[in-house]
């Protein structure tokens, strides 16, 4: 079964409050040099080997539901 | 006597709230489940707040996907009077029946606030009875209610007075321009983050503003019931 | 797969060496089980005696000083007492309510955010598998030091951790406790509470009955949560490979709990159940032993049906998975399918793992293969009990000596007036919005009184106005200089923060927070506040509906102050009729009660000089009552505006609250007593109540008809506390003050993994 | 600037309860060729040129920060 990954990050101009958040505990954790952080999500799951174009459904799905594409953007992996 | 019916999906908690709110204003409330097809004649619909689907994914996202939905969507857009409360607003959001999308408080906490609003459409099936008294303290409670939408989205709802309601004395959540509330363009679909049900009622609330939602709907339906 | 351990093989194979103090089990335990069997155990036996019969499941330390509430004279309230899940009172018309306090301690400790709301869901099954919807929760938590880095790290994500399960479930948090003290760093205590209601006649109990009859496992699926120390065991099982990774910590689906709930209300309103029983500490091996040995059968249960969300656990892992969001019925054949059908339109998976049969045993297998045959009682309710030595500290006469009197106090005007800025910012009497504005209190609609109120309220019926109020305290550091006393000024604070909302006091249930019993000056603590509970609710005849005991809160040999946490329960008739603690203008204050100068483990002692030592201010059980009594009256008779107990910070403190709280000022006079000791003093039995000026005769006539001691404090009105002849602050300062501290604290806390 | 991404994952025996979620209403989406979903968090941040080895520094800020080690597991990728 092939195992795919989707990445789901807010859209460049949206605010990402939790970004954010992240940045500013940076210097004080000791880490001056990270920046420009952004905070999205991470989706890994199962295709059947049935479905012939695994790529294909997850892009549908992703662009249905597990992306919201008023505010994010997502891409789509084949893992193996 | 005018049937108002609302909504329960897995994971609504004020179902109950808004059914003793319908009742309080002199209407009949109906309960609509999501797996049904059925809207059973009902002259208005509320989506209550809550956590439908334990808000995976993003608020309202699966709960969009219920069959009722599929009945709901059609109604609102024939004209039916939809009312989206917190959750039931994500909802509506999720379900394209209005702009824009809410997400994350900015201060990252799920937070509830006696909120003073400002009603600035008093237009709407749900607002009319505002007219008289715009100002409004009402319960805002959420993780998930700061409103987004690009700037020519947020420029045409102001300039088309759809925005509905406004957070004013402090926004409880990061929203844009301070907005509480929309409506969609034909005015019947309504959004609103704070939770009218829980403002009918000193004893239990810090107002009885909230009931002006309710008896706006059944004098607006009166005529349609008749 | 390596062979099973069945009966027939233990039977076989006497001699083997079993892992039974890796278990937790002493050798004259292990001893008993093989003598109950006949046999040595098998491995799953072994897994069921060990985790039942552990401190947590046994009660086998506490058990013999429990008795003592058993002892208690039988009150009429009390529909079900202790021994099942929760408590069962009475409160009239036909309603009845079921309340349960319970520790979630170490795994939060652990696990900030899960260890929480899993705290929140455990407690909240019991209520359902009492027959009872749900309608609210509280939270008191106790952390080390406000400024310290392990409470930086626990707080923000126990606080999310509550507040994400309990809003999901739809239940308002009515409120809790906010304390710190160094003595809870690396010890946190979080104490769930959680409170339902129901008619008489929907009742259930935890028993198996009826031979024929099915048992139904529904809810989350098994997995392998918080099975940690049984790996031992699958190692066993699982040969030379071990098995694979366990988590140690459970993590909570308040979704899953909250379809739980609405379908199990579902089944109970369309009589599906002949009992039921939620799965906690110890999982299937709990539940299956204890409906068993409570019903008049046996049970047999196919532990290969249990539905699974890891598919390589061991029988030994599914009986001891702790995971979460289940429950187990007992169902007649008849109604089987109505069940099934509940649960399917919930959502909610169901297996049928068993049924209740004929004999007295408790059979389970494994694919056909008997791994338990076990007397069910054996497990369940005839576990070890010890007499644990008991011996008073050798220190508790110095720490007794060491008064407060030695300690420099504020003597002018101006420094009380300092003094009273920084006290109503000390952590321990700030404002606790930081935490409470996460919760919600609006959701299901009956909530009339919530934080920052003395005591949460909730309305039971809404014709006619009938509800119920709920208070917890318990002060660590007053028990650690007396336990006996502190248990008693516990229960007291508790019973007044009930009678001062005008609601009556009914029931009690405890969370009883101690050390290791190993050492016997935990033990005398804890024997110490038993006695103190039980006298104190039998002279306010008041029933213990039940509770819960957690030992080992310790670092190293430092235990943390003995914290019994006292959850009273008591019933409004009309909660329209509520008293609220907020002042509003032109109102005449009036105190009630005794002040004597008592300091000793007082909050001013504690954050101005860090200081503990001396006796615990004193307790005045009678008088407790006649307040009660008082204030009913008041209630019902409308006498009084607003009311609220005098408890840490004394005086000042409650005076700031209730002008925060109506935004009002007030100018007090306590000439010809002396301001500093009058005003941060914490006697016991006291309040401060606000009447419409001009109508304060009709109150104090009722207090001395109560021979209770009053005085007149002052007036409300204006946006200063004026103290006359020493002092006076504006009302913004204060606020400014009061509700700057937790921010200042946790804001600043940067983002947790938690949080993202 | 070297772009880093970190993708946060619960541990394979952790309880995953927005993907049970999740994949429980996918058949009705018309999905029913996809299982065992997982949702994670995804992480993308930007490390100074300066910054000899801004592998290690962000694994170090995942372990302390992103993600809860109790918990989760992740993983680091230096994209460019
Ligand atoms: N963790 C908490 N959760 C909910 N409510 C809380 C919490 N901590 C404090 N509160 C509320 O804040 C108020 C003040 O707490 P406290 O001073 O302990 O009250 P009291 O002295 O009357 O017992 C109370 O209403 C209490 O219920
Ligand atoms: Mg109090």
């Amino acid at each position: 079964m092939p195992r795919v990954v989707v990445d789901v990050l807010l859209k460049p101009e949206i605010l990402d409050p939790q970004g954010q958040a992240i940045e500013r505990a940076l210097p004080r954790l000791g880490f001056a040099g990270v920046s420009d952080v952004r905070q999205g999500k991470h989706f890994e799951l199962s295709v059947d080997d049935a479905v012939t174009n695994p790529e294909d459904v997850v892009r549908q799905l992703a662009d249905n539901l597990l992306a919201n594409p008023v505010i994010e953007d997502f891409t789509v992996t084949v893992v193996r | 006597m005018q049937r108002i019916g609302i909504v329960t999906f897995p994971g609504s908690l004020d179902d109950h709230d808004c059914v003793r709110a319908v009742i309080r204003a002199g209407g009949e409330a109906v309960a609509l489940w999501h797996g049904d097809s059925d809207l059973q004649n009902v002259d208005a619909i509320i989506l209550p707040g809550g956590f439908s689907y334990g808000d995976a994914l993003r608020c309202g996202s699966i709960a969009r996907f219920a069959p009722l939905m599929t009945d709901v969507i059609d109604a609102a857009k024939q004209g039916m009077p939809i009312l989206g409360i917190c959750n039931g607003f994500q909802i509506l959001c999720e379900s394209h029946l209005l702009p824009g999308v809410l997400t994350r408080n900015a201060h990252l906490h799920y937070r509830t606030k006696d909120q003073a609003l400002r009603f600035e459409n008093t237009k709407t099936v749900w607002t009319a009875n505002f007219v008289d008294q715009p100002y409004a303290v009402i319960p805002t409670k959420h993780g998930e209610g700061r409103y987004v939408a690009d700037a020519a989205v947020l420029d045409d709802l102001e300039a088309t007075g759809r925005v509905i309601a406004r957070y004013i004395n402090g926004n409880p959540n990061g929203s844009m321009r301070d907005i509480a509330g929309v409506c969609n363009e034909a005015g019947n679909v309504v959004g609103l983050m704070p939770h009218p049900e829980h403002a009918i009622d000193t004893l239990t609330g810090p107002s009885t503003d909230g009931l002006a939602f309710f008896t706006s709907i059944l004098s607006a339906t009166a005529g349609v019931a008749l | 797969m390596s062979a099973i351990d069945t009966v027939e093989r233990a039977a076989g194979s006497p001699a083997i060496d079993q892992p039974w103090a890796e278990l937790g089990l002493k050798r004259d335990e292990y001893a008993r089980i093989r003598e109950i069997l006949d046999r040595r155990p098998t491995s799953a036996e072994l897994a069921m005696y060990s985790v039942m019969w552990s401190e947590h499941c046994s009660y086998k330390s506490s058990k013999v000083h429990l008795k003592a509430f058993g002892d208690l004279p039988k009150s009429d309230a009390l529909l079900v007492g202790i021994g099942e899940n929760a408590g069962v009172v009475d409160i009239g018309d036909g309603w009845a309510v079921t309340f349960k306090i319970e520790s979630h301690n170490h795994p939060s400790f652990v696990e900030p955010y899960q260890g929480a709301a899993t705290g929140i869901g455990g407690i909240v099954r019991d209520i359902i598998s009492m027959g009872a919807r749900p309608i609210g929760v509280m939270d008191p938590l106790r952390f080390g030091a406000a400024d310290a880095p392990d409470t930086k790290r626990v707080l923000p994500g126990i606080v999310a951790g509550i507040s994400g399960y309990g809003n999901c479930l739809g239940l308002p948090n009515i409120g809790g406790e906010t304390i710190f003290d160094p003595c809870y760093s690396g010890n946190p205590l979080v104490n769930a509470l959680a409170v339902g209601v129901l008619r008489h006649e929907d009742l259930k109990l935890a028993k198996a009955s009826g031979p024929g009859n099915l048992v139904v496992l529904f809810g989350a699926r098994t997995g392998g949560d918080g099975i940690g120390g049984v790996s031992v065991l699958a190692s066993e099982t699982f040969g030379d490979e071990g098995p694979a990774k366990r988590p140690s910590v459970q993590v909570g689906d308040p979704f899953t709990e909250k379809l739980l709930i609405e379908c199990c209300l579902e089944i109970f309103a369309a009589d599906l159940v002949v009992g039921i029983q939620d799965l906690g500490g110890a999982g299937l091996s709990c539940a299956t032993s204890e409906l068993a040995s409570a019903g008049d059968g046996g049970m047999h249960v196919e532990l290969d049906r249990v539905p699974l969300r890891d598919a390589t656990l061991s029988p030994e892992e599914i009986l001891m998975s702790e995971s979460q969001e289940r429950m187990c019925a007992v169902v007649e054949p008849a109604k089987i399918v109505d069940f099934l059908a509940i649960c399917a339109k919930w959502e909610v998976t169901a297996a049928i793992i068993g049924e209740v049969t004929d004999g007295d045993r408790l059979t389970i297998d494994w694919h056909g293969e008997r791994i338990v045959d076990v007397p069910p009682r054996t497990v369940a309710h005839e576990g070890p009990v010890y007499e644990r030595p008991i011996m008073r500290p050798q220190s508790q006469d110095a720490l007794n000596a060491d008064t407060t009197d030695t300690l420099p106090k504020p003597a002018t005007g101006a420094d009380i007036r300092k003094l009273a800025l920084r006290m109503v910012a000390t952590p321990n009497l700030c404002d606790k919005s930081w935490i409470t504005q996460q919760y919600d209190h609006y959701v299901r609609g009956n909530t009339i009184l919530a934080q920052p109120e003395d005591a949460g309220m909730l309305r039971i019926d809404e014709q006619t106005g009938r509800g119920i109020a709920i208070s917890t305290d318990g002060n660590g550091r007053f028990c650690k200089l007396d336990p006996y006393v502190g248990a008693q000024l516990a229960v007291a604070e508790a019973y007044r923060n009930i009678a001062v909302t005008g609601a009556k006091p009914l029931a009690v249930s405890d969370c009883l927070n101690f050390g290791s019993p190993e050492d016997a000056g935990v033990m005398w603590q804890f024997q110490q506040t038993i006695r103190g509970i039980a006298d104190a609710c039998r002279e306010l005849e008041i029933a213990v509906t039940g509770g819960n005991v957690s030992f080992y809160n310790q670092t190293g040999e430092t235990a943390i102050h003995p914290t019994p946490v006292i959850a009273v329960l008591g019933t409004m008739d009309d909660v329209a009729r509520r008293i609220p603690m907020a002042f509003g203008p032109d109102q005449t204050l009036i105190v009630i009660g005794d002040t004597r100068t008592e300091l000793d483990g007082s909050e001013w002692a504690f954050a101005e000089h860090g200081h503990i030592g001396g006796r615990p201010p004193r307790v005045n059980l009678q008088r407790e009552r006649s307040i009660a009594q008082l204030m009913t009256k008041a209630a019902t008779n409308g006498l009084v505006a607003a009311a609220h107990d005098l408890a840490d910070g004394g005086l000042w403190q409650a005076l700031v609250e209730s002008c925060i709280g109506g935004s009002v000022g007030a100018r007090v006079e306590i000439a010809p007593f002396e301001p500093f000791g009058f005003l941060f003093g914490e006697s016991a039995g006291r309040l401060v109540v606000a009447v419409k000026a001009g109508s304060e005769a009709a109150l104090t006539v009722e207090c001395d008809a109560l021979d209770l001691p009053w005085i007149r404090l002052g007036r409300t009105g204006g946006d200063v506390i004026e103290v006359a002849g020493s002092f006076e602050i504006p009302l913004t300062d204060l606020a400014d003050a009061w509700r700057a501290t937790l921010p200042s604290l946790f804001d600043t806390v940067e983002v947790t993994a938690e949080a993202l």
